[in-house]
């Protein structure tokens, strides 16, 4: 099992290396500059002045060179620097200052180190999308084995019929809605997300709470609605496998033959869907994230890609290459540790 | 009393990613540092010269300005402390020239600088500014929210190159202004709190700014005008039913105020024909077939009703736009029918002219050309909405009207290799806004200088979109340069303007206004178009209800 | 008709079950009224669908989980205390402390019947610690106790396993632990030994002989299989289409016949040792055809297939590199010779290599070495374009004649699929051959617009057969053509497969686990074990005068068909078999053989056995 | 039980025939078809919409682009009902934007952009996807390269995609096609190559599962070749994964086209889509909830029908379960 992670984990450095190739060319046939959003009084000469300091001049393939021996060299270093020094996990090795003033990965858009605004971002997408996430799981789940175990009943076709409106409406549509309702009209909860929210004690987790709870729901709605096909659909696969009739045969409660007979094998597919969606946490959601002002990876992404900040653009989009082969990865791993039929060797 | 009225927030919808507009000269980043940094003098609602942190606006008068136009000496306002206690002294003032003008840092705003030879500090509280030729608008350097003083020490070791990797002090940059910088989230929110040092003790009211970008204008206008949950939202460029209907939610109000920022359709001079060899499209190599014809493009002006598309675009936010220079008003020209619209008119100067539909398909011809436009402006609700409605009236007429909009990063992005930038103008006509900083048009009536036509060999490079060329025109703005006077100086603006929309480089349609919205219990917001709108934010505090 | 005295444990009365289909109501179960007494084991026999499994199941009342419904009847259950309870009528809570608990079940197939993600240890101690509340530990002290009652080897090392590790014998051993976990007063098997090896159905059977000996516990036996209910039942029921034709003791039904079908399908079981002292096989006398003529048939003695030292091995990768790191020998060093219009069968366990050897001479699977010639065509030696010509005159028929047909297309485009691909006819007459073959294999021409799903077992066998006779193969691989079929359908495709061999003058390979079909059908046999073939010779040599060792221990784990004839635990001692993976470079040694009488050759070296 | 009646021997012998009549295939397609209550729903529905997008211009022939600036901002007719002030009028039975535009019109011409973007890029998708997904699965060699190609186009992130594309691209499709037909093709095709991806994972699981099953070795063994195979026994056998992928794909292709449309990148300004009708009266939500329902309401009722229909043509179309 370690040696097929490992020989996976190693044959995926090619393939991120191929990726991140190809997108880099891709942006740079892209068209845009990121001296766009400077205003048209600034005169063409000094704009040109503005791209030669962002070293836009090179070719290329220097360019690209130079991006990845940043990322996949400087980035690290300052990365395990930051661990030993300030984490709380790693923070009692002693400070190993591998980083010794590199260029790093520079923004242009704020001229500050990519990897830094990224891990800025990352708690406001964590608890927005990443909460989202879970809570779809927990809602999708047991709508899925209920609608399966009672196919076809009323509350099989009801669900159907919501989850397909939930995936048929687009979050641009339910999230200025929600906005009107709720905030307009109701005033229960902020239209605006507070990045700089603090959540120390009850009060401020209540806050946080009602700031959080519209986002969520409108993306949970979509990915629910995904969800909770999927379950069913592994439920019905199982309910009629000949060991869910063994079970019943030996005396058990419906109750344990469903939930735990038939639901472990259903899970089996099903957690492997989730493992695969769990890059698009991290992401983002660029369009609730954009209706609800939840600064989070997705704005970052959009932000940047409006603003033709290549280097933020290609980092971020590594980052979720990298995550999507992990997963992938991580996918197979737990295929072959949920079902003990499959052994990686 | 400092501090007293808590915590002001304030939205802009489209976020500041950096905290030194040396290094962005991005509106939002500008404005959100002229919370913290500050110039020598700015310029109020009005557009007049204040002194902000010297005693008095320099002039020939009171001796500031040398008789020869060449110098200009700031006396600084003794006793002024940066944020973090050290004196303000001409040294940093001298180090700010420095920041900008060094040729490998890339600064934005080194046009403020031009023509500047040096800049001297006989003592601390003194800067004298000399230039190369007489100058009769000295007042660039150290003027307006787009050049102010950052501080020696803090930015030493950040000059040229090294000037971006200085992340900390990009981020935090210590000033004279009423807030310093708690946190900075770039693209995202900034924290700010009162100033301890700031030199009014009584100012500012608010003990915190909460700074949020990112969204867009509507749901901006709606977190200040129907939720409350901000006091100030920025620049809501929203048809005004929207607006209309977010005051009726009674939490904010929305203000307007106007520079010289012109909605207009510039025409294309030359010919973009895509069947024309790369290279020599929109070039002066081939003059426009059409659109050289004074009789095409005043008809294609009488046909608009600018009046309408100021109530379906901007309402309170726009006026119709008359002259390529609309403010100050000094400077403005006007012509004949602009605020009414005459189809009939136009078609009879088409019909006159030549331009008839001979082979009824709607779309007039004359020589075998067709009166067929490409209309392309960057992506935004209203100049689609505008375009619509002008293609509609051009149609009417006996145009043909293709319509195409492009994203604004690509369009206002100068790539030379992309097809789709205003500068290529590889369209017939296209429609954007444009303006200029301070009250004096002068570098901006050079944009239709023969010379600043956008060309492959100045890899499109050039502020003159229209490709513009009139020997005539030329000289006449030679002639404003070497004006000192100020009427004369504004008789020959009013005649430069009239001249470009006379001989058809461009169509006025819009004066925009900007419109910003503040809660009902912010006091003190003065609206400024000519310099940062948040150049008063010492001055605001909440508004007590009773 | 009662011979017991004592009160019986399970009483059916008129029992029907219906199940509601999109095509209205059908019933699984017409009329079933039997009993089954204490200690005693009831055998219900009768071909697939013809409602035992339902009976069963109604019985547990799980029937109504698979959408059925108990329209009528009673189910009478006598209790541990006396009292006699209709479970027709009880309740779903009720149920479970019976499930389980006073009734246990076996079911058919062992690989599906435990969930493959539990281990074994847990799957045997849930039903403990819910029906005995039982703490985990004692649970797995009475689940290391039950292992040992079946006899598992390991069994602590068992308990920790997943069902997937366990052999097909080993897992269906604990499915009957697990069934008897609360010592039932009545245990159901529904067909537990239909799945399993010859060898290994032995040895379960004698296990069940022995448990319900040792525990008294009544059985209610499923089986199609005749032979097994000779081993197994006191008593039989026999049942057709959904109703009891025939009860009685066991001795009675076989020697003693009386209603039609059973007489049929008694008629219809290959008995081993049937043919002793025939040379030639030949069709079986099926009752309602007996005026048929049977025949011998003799085939040629022209060579028409010559496989020598065929070795086909399969890569086994692993390693950091995937490298190459050993093989699975599934054949090793096998040579034969088939005769024009004769028949060679092989016979083994399975996983000893008889599907690979089959699928080798088509090259459906790519052998490593050895030479197999055709009718004068080297087929070692042709190209990609060239196999697919010479695989006209070759053709296979599949074990499972469901799994072999495309569920998606209509019959008579299978059929012609091979007609098309060779374009041996066109137009119209493709419909028209297809007919004929329709004829030839006597299927109705009304099946030509059907689809498999509609058509039973032995009709989509029959459509195999259509297939692979549609470009007139000179040889037919026959991969367990009938071991998925009813005994009585089974009789009659093995007809048919003669009949058109005595018609046709077609070969057969005929790969079967089963000896008594093998005996029937063929003119040579070959023995394999572990990828050689232990012995081989004509049939009548090997069958009546065995030689190898092992091909003497298969003769020995048969079923016969004759209740007076019962095998006992104690005369079974199978060896497990060793494993056929070997590391890379490991190169066996050559297969010899030693003549006994001619024709009949018996491996000398070292077999593994 | 009773030997009154005694059963022939050879007719005991004999399989059960089905008692059925054998039908023609499409008519028994077409009768499990009809019992299935979703997909007539469906059906009906989407039938409605298509002719609805298709005849309707013709019917309503006013020009979806025609500005009418005197009459801006009417309500639906059925405004009426509750709020006799409001601006109604015949004329407009469905209202008008703010500029006049007429919202019938414009519902029926986007409603025909965004079908048949929806149809084009998900059949599109489904063609790669299942292209991609046969190769990977059938043939061993390719499915290392065309799994990582996956991962790749995974991590493409869609947006720069389409500028990059509409850069290159639009100059040469607008000649060829005309402005709108030109972005079509490029929003068509940016959509399907970052949406075949789901599909060509699910189609190579199932096809590697089947192609184990005995049928395909039989194919093998009577001659059919690989591309025979591929067609007439893999591809029929994925069909309803395949079906399924569609009914989402139609679904996410509208939803992305609607999208792209939000954030400013998808069609010119004067061409509706109900994504872009939707977009543009968001702002306007509260006094003209008609102009978020009606595209809202459309584009969900057709992504609705066309999944329910997915359902049934699955069930339809599989013979195991028409058979039950
Ligand atoms: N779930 C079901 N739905 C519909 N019909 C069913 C169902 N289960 C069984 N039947 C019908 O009931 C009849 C009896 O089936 P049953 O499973 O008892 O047969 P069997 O004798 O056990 O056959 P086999 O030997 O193949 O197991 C069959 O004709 C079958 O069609
Ligand atoms: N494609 C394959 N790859 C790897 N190993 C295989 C493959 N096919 C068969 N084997 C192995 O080869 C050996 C012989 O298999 P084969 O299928 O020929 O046995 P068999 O005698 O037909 O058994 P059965 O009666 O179960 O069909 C087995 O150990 C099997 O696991
Ligand atoms: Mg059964
Ligand atoms: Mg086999």
């Amino acid at each position: 099992m370690l040696q097929f992670a490992v020989r996976r984990l190693i044959l995926s450095i090619p393939t991120l290396l191929f990726i991140s190739f190809v997108v880099f060319m891709l942006l740079q046939l892209a068209p845009g500059d990121p001296m766009a959003q400077v205003p048209l009084t600034v005169p063409p000469d000094v704009k040109e002045k503005m791209r030669q300091a962002l070293g836009l001049g090179e070719p290329p393939l220097v360019q690209y060179w130079k991006w990845l021996v940043q990322v996949c060299w400087t980035e690290p270093k300052v990365f395990i620097d930051w661990l030993t020094r300030e984490s709380a996990l790693f923070g009692w090795l002693p400070d190993t200052q591998l980083y010794q003033g590199e260029l790093r990965v520079l923004s242009w858009q704020t001229r500050s180190p990519v990897m830094d605004i990224v891990i800025q971002r990352i708690p406001q997408t964590l608890w927005v999308v990443g909460i989202a996430y879970i809570v779809a799981v927990l809602i999708a789940l047991p709508i899925g084995i209920y609608s399966a175990y009672r196919q076809y009943s009323v509350f099989d076709q009801a669900g159907t019929f919501v989850t397909m409106i939930g995936f048929s409406i687009p979050p641009f549509f339910t999230g200025p809605l929600l906005i009107v309702i709720f905030s307009v009209q109701l005033g229960w909860f902020p239209s605006i997300y507070d990045t700089t929210h603090v959540v120390n004690d009850w009060a401020s987790f209540k806050v946080q709470l009602q700031q959080m709870i519209m986002p969520v729901m409108v993306l949970a709605l979509q990915i629910t609605a995904q969800l909770s096909r999927y379950m069913r659909a592994s439920m019905l696969d199982n309910l009629n496998q000949d060991y869910v009739r063994t079970a019943r045969a030996k005396g058990l409660s419906e109750a344990s033959v469903v939930l735990i007979h038939v639901l472990r094998n259903s899970m089996i597919p099903v957690v492997t869907v989730i493992a695969l969606g769990l890059p698009s946490i991290f992401g983002g959601a660029i369009i609730t994230e954009n209706v609800f002002k939840v600064n989070g990876i997705g704005q970052l992404l959009i932000t940047a890609l409006f603003a033709n900040d290549l280097p933020m653009v290609m980092t971020l989009t590594f980052i979720f290459a990298f995550l999507i082969v992990l997963f992938n990865l991580i996918a197979d791993i737990l295929y072959g540790l949920l079902d003990p039929r499959i052994r990686y060797d | 009393e400092r501090g007293a009225d808590g915590e002001v927030k304030i939205i802009y919808w489209q976020a500041p990613s950096i905290l030194n507009p040396f290094l962005s000269g991005g509106t939002k980043d500008v404005e959100s540092s002229s919370m913290i940094i500050e110039p020598l003098a700015r310029y109020n609602e009005k557009g007049e010269l204040v002194p902000w942190l010297v005693d008095e606006i320099p002039t020939v008068a009171n001796g500031g300005v040398s008789e020869d136009l060449t110098t200009i000496t700031w006396k600084i306002t003794p006793g002024l402390v940066w944020s973090d206690g050290t004196p303000f002294t001409s040294a940093d003032v001298k180090f700010t020239y420095e920041y900008c003008t060094h040729p490998e840092g890339g600064c934005a705003q080194v046009t403020k600088f031009e023509g500047v030879t040096s800049v001297d500090t006989p003592d601390d509280l003194t800067v004298v500014v000399t230039f190369a030729s007489p100058t009769p608008n000295p007042y660039g350097p150290f003027v307006g929210g787009e050049s102010p003083i950052l501080q020696a020490a803090q930015f030493a070791n950040c000059l040229g190159a090294a000037a971006p990797s200085c992340t900390e002090q990009n981020f935090g940059p210590i000033g004279t202004g009423p807030f310093v910088v708690d946190e900075f989230k770039p693209n995202d929110v900034i924290t700010m709190s009162a100033n301890p040092n700031y030199r009014d003790p009584a100012k500012p009211a608010f003990a915190k700014v909460t700074f949020k970008g990112g969204g867009d204008a509507a749901s901006a206008g709606t977190a200040v005008m129907e939720t409350g949950e901000f006091d100030y939202a920025w620049n809501l460029q929203l048809a005004p039913d929207v607006i209309a209907k977010m005051q009726a939610g009674g939490k904010g109000v929305p203000v307007a105020g106007f520079g010289p920022l012109l909605e207009r359709i510039h025409l294309n001079n030359t010919n973009p024909s895509p069947d024309l060899p790369e290279g020599e499209r929109s070039t002066a190599m081939h003059p426009h077939p059409f659109l050289r014809d004074p009789a095409v493009y005043k008809a294609m002006s009488m046909a608009i009703d600018r009046p309408l598309l100021v109530e379906v675009g901007y309402g309170d936010a726009g006026k119709v736009g008359c002259s390529w220079v609309p403010a100050p008003e000094a400077f403005a020209s006007t012509f004949e029918g602009c605020e009414t619209q005459d189809i009939e008119g136009a078609k009879a100067m088409l019909e006159a002219a030549g331009y008839v539909d001979s082979d009824g398909d709607g779309v007039r011809e004359k020589d075998g050309v067709r009166l067929s436009v490409l209309y392309q402006t960057s992506t935004n609700a209203v100049r689609q909405d505008f375009q619509a409605l002008i293609k509609d009236w051009w149609e009417q007429i006996g145009f043909e009207v293709e319509l195409r909009n492009v994203d604004a990063s690509v369009f206002f992005g100068g790539d030379p290799g992309s097809p789709d930038t205003f500068q290529k103008f590889y369209a017939d006509v296209q429609m954007y806004a444009n303006t200029f900083n301070g009250t004096d048009p002068q570098a901006y009536l050079g944009n239709m200088l023969c010379d600043k036509a956008p060309k492959p060999e100045s890899q499109w490079q050039g502020e003159n979109i229209s490709r513009f060329c009139m020997p005539e025109y030329d000289a006449l703005h030679a002639e404003l340069s070497n004006t000192a006077d100020m009427a004369e100086r504004q008789r020959i603006g009013r005649e430069l303007s009239a001249m470009a929309t006379d001989q058809g480089a461009l169509i006025p349609l819009v004066h925009r206004g900007r419109i910003s919205a503040h809660a009902s219990s912010l006091g003190g917001v003065v609206l400024n178009v000519w310099d940062s709108e948040l150049w008063n934010v010492a001055d605001w505090h909440r508004v007590k209800s009773n | 008709m009662l011979d017991t005295a004592a009160t019986p444990i399970a009483r059916f009365e008129k029992l029907r079950v219906e199940f509601q289909t999109k095509d209205g109501v059908v019933t699984g179960v017409e009329d079933v009224s039997f009993e089954v007494g204490p200690g005693e084991t009831v055998c219900i026999v009768g071909e697939s669908g013809s409602g035992k499994s339902v009976s069963s199941l109604s019985l547990m009342r799980l029937v109504e989980y698979g959408g059925g419904e108990i329209a009528n009847g009673r189910l009478l259950f006598d209790r541990k205390d006396g009292d006699e309870l209709d479970l027709a009528k009880a309740g779903p809570d009720l149920m479970r402390t019976i499930r389980g608990n006073e009734i246990g079940m076996i079911f058919q197939e062992p690989m599906t019947a435990l969930n493959p993600v539990f281990t074994v240890g847990r799957q045997l101690t849930e039903g403990l610690r819910v029906h005995r509340g039982m703490s985990q530990r004692q649970a797995e002290a009475r689940a290391l106790e039950l292992m040992n009652q079946v006899r598992i080897p390991e069994p602590e090392r068992r308990l920790k396993q997943y069902p997937h590790e366990l052999s097909g014998g080993m897992r269906q051993r604990v499915v009957i632990a697990m069934a008897l976990a609360c010592k039932p007063r009545l245990l159901i098997a529904d067909e537990p030994t239909t799945a399993l090896d010859v060898t290994i159905q032995a040895e379960i059977l004698a296990l069940m002989d022995r448990l319900k000996r040792e525990t008294g516990t009544a059985v209610m036996f499923i089986t199609h299989d005749m032979a097994v209910v000779a081993q197994m039942a006191d008593r039989v029921v026999v049942m057709f289409r959904g109703n009891k034709v025939e009860e009685g003791p066991v001795e009675q039904i076989f020697e003693n016949p009386q209603h039609p079908y059973t007489k049929a399908l008694l008629a219809a079981v290959p008995k081993l040792g049937e043919m002793t002292g025939k040379d030639l096989p030949e069709p079986m006398r099926l009752l309602g055809h007996e005026q048929d003529e049977i025949k011998p048939i003799p085939g040629t003695d022209t060579p028409l297939l010559k496989v020598e030292n065929l070795i086909t091995r399969f890569p086994v990768r692993g390693g950091f590199f995937r490298r190459h790191i050993a093989n699975v020998h599934a054949t090793e060093d096998v040579s034969f010779t088939i005769n024009k219009g004769q028949t060679l069968s092989l016979v083994g366990e399975s996983g000893c290599g008889k599907s690979t050897a089959g699928r080798s001479i088509l090259r459906l699977v790519e052998p490593l070495s050895g030479k197999i010639d055709l009718d004068g065509t080297d087929i070692m030696a042709l190209s990609q374009s060239e196999l697919r010509e010479a695989r006209r005159d070759m053709q296979m028929i599949f074990q499972d004649p469901f799994a072999s047909l495309n569920p998606q297309m209509q019959l008579c485009d299978q059929v012609a699929e091979p007609i098309h691909n060779f374009k041996t006819a066109t137009g119209s007459a493709v419909m028209d051959k297809v007919a004929n073959l329709f004829d030839r294999v006597e299927l109705p021409r009304s099946f030509m617009r059907r689809f498999p799903h509609e058509l039973s077992g032995g009709q989509r066998q029959r459509i195999a057969i259509a297939r692979a006779l549609a470009l007139n193969p000179k040889l037919i691989v026959a991969d367990e053509a009938v071991s998925a079929l009813d005994v009585s359908v089974q009789a009659q495709v093995l007809n048919l497969m003669m009949e058109l061999q005595a018609d046709l003058g077609l070969s057969y390979l005929f790969i079967s686990h089963d000896m008594a079909v093998v005996e029937r059908v063929s003119h040579n046999v070959g023995v394999m074990y572990l990828g050689r073939i232990v012995e081989l010779g004509p049939r009548r040599s090997v069958f009546e005068n065995p030689q190898h060792p092992y091909t003497k221990a298969l003769m020995s784990a048969v079923p016969v068909a004759d209740p007076r004839q019962r095998k006992s635990e104690k005369d079974l001692n199978f060896k497990p078999i060793p494993s056929p993976i070997h590391p890379a470079g490991y190169e066996p040694g050559r297969s010899e053989y030693a003549e006994i009488e001619p024709g009949h050759f018996v491996l000398t070296s070292d077999s593994g056995y | 039980m009773t030997d009154t009646t005694p059963i022939s021997a050879i007719e005991a012998l004999k399989d059960k025939e089905p008692s059925k009549p054998p039908r023609s295939q499409w008519k028994d397609v077409w009768d499990q078809f009809t019992k299935h209550k979703g997909a007539m729903f469906g059906a009906f529905f989407l039938i409605l919409i298509t002719l609805a997008v298709l005849i309707g211009p013709y019917i309503w022939t006013v020009d979806p682009q025609k500005l009418d600036i005197r009459n801006k901002d009417m309500r639906p007719i059925y405004t009426a009902i509750w709020d006799s002030t409001a601006k109604v009028s015949w004329a407009k039975p469905l209202g008008s934007d703010q500029l006049g535009r007429d919202n019938l019109a414009q519902l029926l011409s986007g409603g025909r952009a965004s079908m048949a973007v929806g149809w084009a890029a998900m059949i599109l998708s489904l063609v790669i996807g299942t292209l991609i997904g046969v190769a990977a699965g059938y043939f061993k060699r390719l499915d290392g390269p065309l799994m990582r190609l996956t991962d790749l186009f995974l991590s493409l992130p869609i947006l720069p995609l389409l500028l990059v594309a509409v850069t290159l691209f639009r100059q040469p499709l607008r000649s060829n096609f005309g402005p709108e037909g030109g972005m079509f093709i490029l929003i068509v095709t940016v959509i399907a190559i970052t949406s075949w991806m789901p599909t060509a994972r699910i189609v190579r699981g199932d096809i590697l599962a089947i192609k184990e099953r005995e049928f395909v070795l039989a194919a093998r063994s009577i001659g059919t070749t690989p591309m025979g195979i591929i067609g007439r026994h893999l591809l029929p056998n994925v069909l309803s994964p395949i079906l399924v992928s569609a009914a989402l794909g139609l679904a996410t292709a509208i939803i992305t086209e609607s999208a792209l449309s939000f954030l400013g990148v998808g069609f010119p300004s004067d061409f509706p889509t109900w994504g872009k009708m939707l977009a543009d009266a968001v702002v306007r939500m509260e006094e003209y909830p008609e102009r978020v329902l009606l595209p809202g309401i459309a584009i969900s009722l057709t992504v609705l029908s066309v999944n329910f229909l997915g359902d049934g043509l699955r069930d339809a179309l599989d013979p195991r379960i028409r058979g039950r």
